[in-house]
């Protein structure tokens, strides 16, 4: 893990309020799995002192680069937003431990399911998973046809099933109603997103395996604060508890309580 | 020489700057950045009795310069923060400050007993005024006579200098250290939290699970200089300056308002090199002004203003 | 419709956006900028019996998100704000809140008799938590039985409604809160600025020329909320909210804390015409979420956290 | 008086930690004199919430600009020097009433005093006196020969007298020094910079004709804080007294205490 000040290469508006950054900068060397997160201060003299955590996308060693996709939503990333190719950013990283696909058997396949701006460390995943022979199909679940991104791209590695909330683009309805009503089953099932719907597919898939990456409002992003805790579904008394930034995001199935 | 050098009730320290309880657990992360015997000492994260779990989350916000943190003082409870926290922090020397917190006073002084016989820990800190916990801690820390009476009785099964933390949501500041003072405290740290809250206008509740939270960051640093300001003028007791630290003006500022050591909170999350870039600049600066130590900055002190 | 309309005792607002009382003269500044006319009221500068000048300068000190003031009261006294700036303000329709100080209750209740006396005066706002002045001052608004006696006295000699400005340096504002509502005040105003200190590293001297003066900005919101959202869980009082606003968002949270209209101080030095915005996007906010009245925002109000 | 986004014409070092800024912008037209200020903003999202005041040092009204100048100085000014050329600032002004100068009479001679950061106004000034045909020495004070600016510019229009505190350029000393060693005496003074030199001016000079300008921390700028004030000599009691930001900046000698 480290800090540095990356270079943005390219910031790019790629859907409705969706970016994808492109950074370079030492810090790619050091990503071990898809799934990594990195976390970015906002500006040098900004009155927003926490970072923004934001998942690796992808990551090309060769080149030195890495991507990240984020929602311009808050005030933060609507500074992101702002940033031209040339300057850089303060990154933290890579943190977290990210989707472990050892367990994965080459002609089996894993169905990746991501909603919203869970998407982009699916992407990752899924090169990952293909390069290792692993037959991907991916569920994308959307709020409407503008905020669609990397559609295309995924399906360059495999089938893919897009869904929209209001229906203005592909099935309409919620990711595990597209899954259900094309019989999607799944030996490794991967998934990022809203709580709701990992609560979702945990329901309807109760024996998957795989691992699911989940989202907290961090401090540190290093383990240190304990702004990200999470239960264990095991002990609800919480004397036993994950760490989001640290011991996660990526978690097994039925580990956490949703 | 050693401009930076800082000797304090049972802290002697290579320099003044330490990470505030809280904001650096017990250390074991950070020390995969840096070799924490760099800083001054550690102050670690607020230990109680029992093991608690805290409060659901979000246990953080982020305001104007500020954030807000109702952790809730989730801790492994004392006993594993000897056997866990305190034997992996053997294999260093930086000094230790324990932070301890409690619901009742015999919770406190149980835990204060415990930990000050750890021969790594060199002081305690009593958390009296932590915001986020729902019985006991915040009585203590409103109430001069609570406090007194809580500082004594630690006191008494302490192994080490006591040092009391007290909380900015008093209507009188001076009034919570001196009672602390009369009490035998050996010496203060200042300030905690400033109870906070933020709602989320999209669902018209409290952003933080636990509704109200404890401010900290640049944004609190006015009130923390001023509470110094007004400690120092009414005693002698060494103290622990924190609140809004992220700059090496901001630590001579804390020194000149009356602080003999700084604590860094919030600041850390920004930049988890912060201790060790302040300690750096502060050094270069006391070179440049040729100080022959960092505690000369308190020659000057105004005792009334 | 209106949807911004808002009734409290006193107040007939068109909207329930003010600017805060110090921050806006007597309104003979902005009035080249802007009609007065358009806002919901006016919170005058706070007046006292006799002309003051207030302190030295420097008077003001910028910290992160917020400000440090010590004006201390400067006014020309009641009677020239009656003779000149309240005729002034005769040829507008605004409503004007009095903002009042003083040293004793005497000069209080002398001050208010006069301005609530004045026709264009529709209520009345005690200042009683002003950190700046050095007598009496602070103490009303720290101290429950004296800040109800002072606003008993008040409410017998004002012939128009009386809001009690609370202070934020206080253990325990609900206790202020209800102390004033028993006593008869008509509403409340919060909060006042927080009391803070700058230092001047190349002086090592405070650099207000006051030693402390009181924060106001963003800085201070998440204070402000959650005293806010204390204070209504205890009464009914209607609440003119204030502490950091300058964004139609924050006087939603304001609002969705508890607050009935707000005022905004500071941000009117950052950008003069702050208040026709933020009422022109309160109006547009209102109409998107269709809204009826923004007083609406209250039905939803969780009594308990 | 307006509130206007001016665009950055240029912004460039012209000596140690000393900026030339040009603006282009509405509120160049409302310029009335020599003297006034304006009162910027220092960014769109930043922790500093106080504008900045800074005085017009000169106006071109056919172009449509301005010019400040301004020492980077603390965390404000500093943002300042980092803008570059295209960018726009939230600027509000004219703002204060600056130099009067009909009562100077053609063929006399007017002596204009600079310190530091107090010499910019006194350009506008020298221009519009040499405009009205009156005579213009400048005596221009700065810490060092590192941050002298404008002296060729001030050359331009009359007799200049420069000194360094250090030396290290020009006479050493104050400037009262230099006035008093070159038997400088004035019919008409104007003079802008440090408390302690109008002090000494005051003394020096104490029949001088003409005005000074203060400085004050400020908060709105447009008189209603009460921020800026400042005493008068006749009336140390304080009941009658000036705003620096909008009875001044600009006052006659022997008005202010000072
Ligand atoms: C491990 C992890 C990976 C993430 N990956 C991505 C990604 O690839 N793309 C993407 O668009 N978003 C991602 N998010 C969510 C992203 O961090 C937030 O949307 C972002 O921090 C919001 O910042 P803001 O400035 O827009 O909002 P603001 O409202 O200004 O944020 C205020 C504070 O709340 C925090 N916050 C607000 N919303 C969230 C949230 N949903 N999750 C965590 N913190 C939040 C911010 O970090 C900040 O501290 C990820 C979150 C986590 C925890
Ligand atoms: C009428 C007037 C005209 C001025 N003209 C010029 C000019 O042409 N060129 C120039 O370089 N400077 C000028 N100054 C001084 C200039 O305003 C300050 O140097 C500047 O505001 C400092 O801001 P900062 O961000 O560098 O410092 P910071 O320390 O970050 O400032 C913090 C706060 O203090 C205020 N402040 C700090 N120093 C001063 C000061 N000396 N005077 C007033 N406020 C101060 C700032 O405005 C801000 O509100 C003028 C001041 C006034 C009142
Ligand atoms: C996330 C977080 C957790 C904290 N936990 C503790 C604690 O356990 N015990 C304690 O005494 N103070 C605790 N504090 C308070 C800090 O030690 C410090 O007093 C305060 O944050 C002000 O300093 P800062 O502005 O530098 O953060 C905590 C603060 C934060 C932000
Ligand atoms: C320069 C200045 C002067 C003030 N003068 C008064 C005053 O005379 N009377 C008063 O009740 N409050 C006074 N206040 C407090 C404000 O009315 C308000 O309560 C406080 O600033 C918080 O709001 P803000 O953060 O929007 O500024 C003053 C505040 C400032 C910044
Ligand atoms: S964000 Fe600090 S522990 Fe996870
Ligand atoms: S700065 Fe507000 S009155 Fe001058």
């Amino acid at each position: 893990m480290k800090k540095n000040n990356m270079t943005i290469y390219s910031n790019k508006k790629i859907a409705n309020s969706i970016f994808e950054m492109v950074l370079e900068g030492e810090i790619v060397y050091d990503i071990e799995r898809p799934g990594q997160f990195v976390h970015i201060k906002t500006a040098d003299e900004s009155p927003f002192l926490l970072r923004r955590p934001l998942s690796i996308c992808d990551a090309d060693k060769k080149a030195g680069r890495m991507t990240v996709i984020y929602r311009a939503g808050g005030a933060g990333t609507r500074l992101f937003a702002e940033k031209k190719a040339g300057l850089s950013l303060d990154v933290l990283g890579p943190l977290g431990n990210g989707f472990a696909i050892n367990g994965t058997e080459v002609g089996k396949r894993a169905v990746l399911v991501g909603g919203g701006v869970g998407v982009p460390p699916l992407y990752g995943l899924a090169k990952a998973l293909t390069t290792k022979g692993i037959n991907v199909v991916t569920v994308l679940g959307f709020n409407d046809a503008d905020t669609i991104f990397y559609e295309e791209k995924f399906k360059e590695l495999g089938d893919v099933y897009t869904c929209t909330v209001d229906g203005s683009a592909g099935y309409k309805g919620m990711v595990t109603d597209v899954m259900k009503r094309e019989h999607i089953d799944c030996d490794w099932l991967y998934a990022c997103g809203p709580k709701p719907m990992l609560r979702a597919l945990e329901c309807q898939y109760p024996e998957a395996k795989g691992s699911l990456s989940l989202e907290e409002r961090m401090g540190c992003g290093i383990g240190a604060c304990l702004a990200c805790v999470c239960h264990l579904q095991e002990d609800p008394s919480g004397r036993e508890y994950r760490k989001v930034c640290s011991d996660g995001p990526v978690f097994p199935w039925r580990e956490i309580a949703l | 020489m050693n401009r930076l050098e800082t000797n304090l009730p049972g802290l002697s320290m290579e320099n003044p700057i330490m990470p505030a309880s809280g904001c650096f657990g017990f250390g074991e992360e950070f020390a995969k950045l840096y070799d924490l015997n760099e800083l001054g000492a550690i102050a670690l994260k607020g230990t109680t009795q029992e093991a608690r779990y805290g409060n659901e989350t979000p246990r953080v916000a982020e305001t104007s310069s500020g954030m807000l943190n109702a952790i809730g003082l989730q801790n492994p409870g004392v006993e594993t923060v000897i056997n866990e926290k305190l034997s992996w922090l053997e294999k260093y020397t930086v000094p230790l400050l324990a932070n301890i917190s409690g619901s009742t006073m015999e919770d406190y002084e149980r835990t204060a007993a415990a930990l000050s016989a750890h021969k790594r820990v060199c002081a305690l800190e009593l958390n009296i005024s932590c915001p986020n916990v729902k019985e006991g801690g915040i009585t203590f820390g409103t109430d001069p006579e609570l406090a007194a009476e809580l500082t004594k009785r630690v006191k008494t099964v302490s192994h080490v200098p006591v040092y009391v933390k007290l909380s900015p949501n008093v209507t009188n500041v001076t009034t919570l250290a001196k009672a602390v003072e009369k009490a035998g405290a050996d010496g203060l740290s200042m300030i905690n939290t400033v109870t906070g809250m933020k709602i989320d206008i999209q669902t018209g509740r409290p952003l933080l699970a636990n509704g109200t939270g404890g401010l900290s960051g640049p944004a609190v640093k006015p009130i923390a200089i001023r509470m110094i300001y007004e400690v120092r003028q009414a005693t002698d007791l060494p103290i622990i300056g924190m609140g809004g630290i992220s700059s090496v003006e901001d630590v001579i500022e804390f020194f000149m308002a009356g602080a003999n050591a700084v604590a860094v909170g919030t600041a850390n999350f920004t930049n988890p090199f912060i201790c060790l870039e302040l300690i750096e600049g502060l050094e270069k600066w006391a070179t440049e002004k040729s100080l022959s130590n960092i505690q000369d900055l308190h020659i000057n002190e105004v005792k009334t203003s």
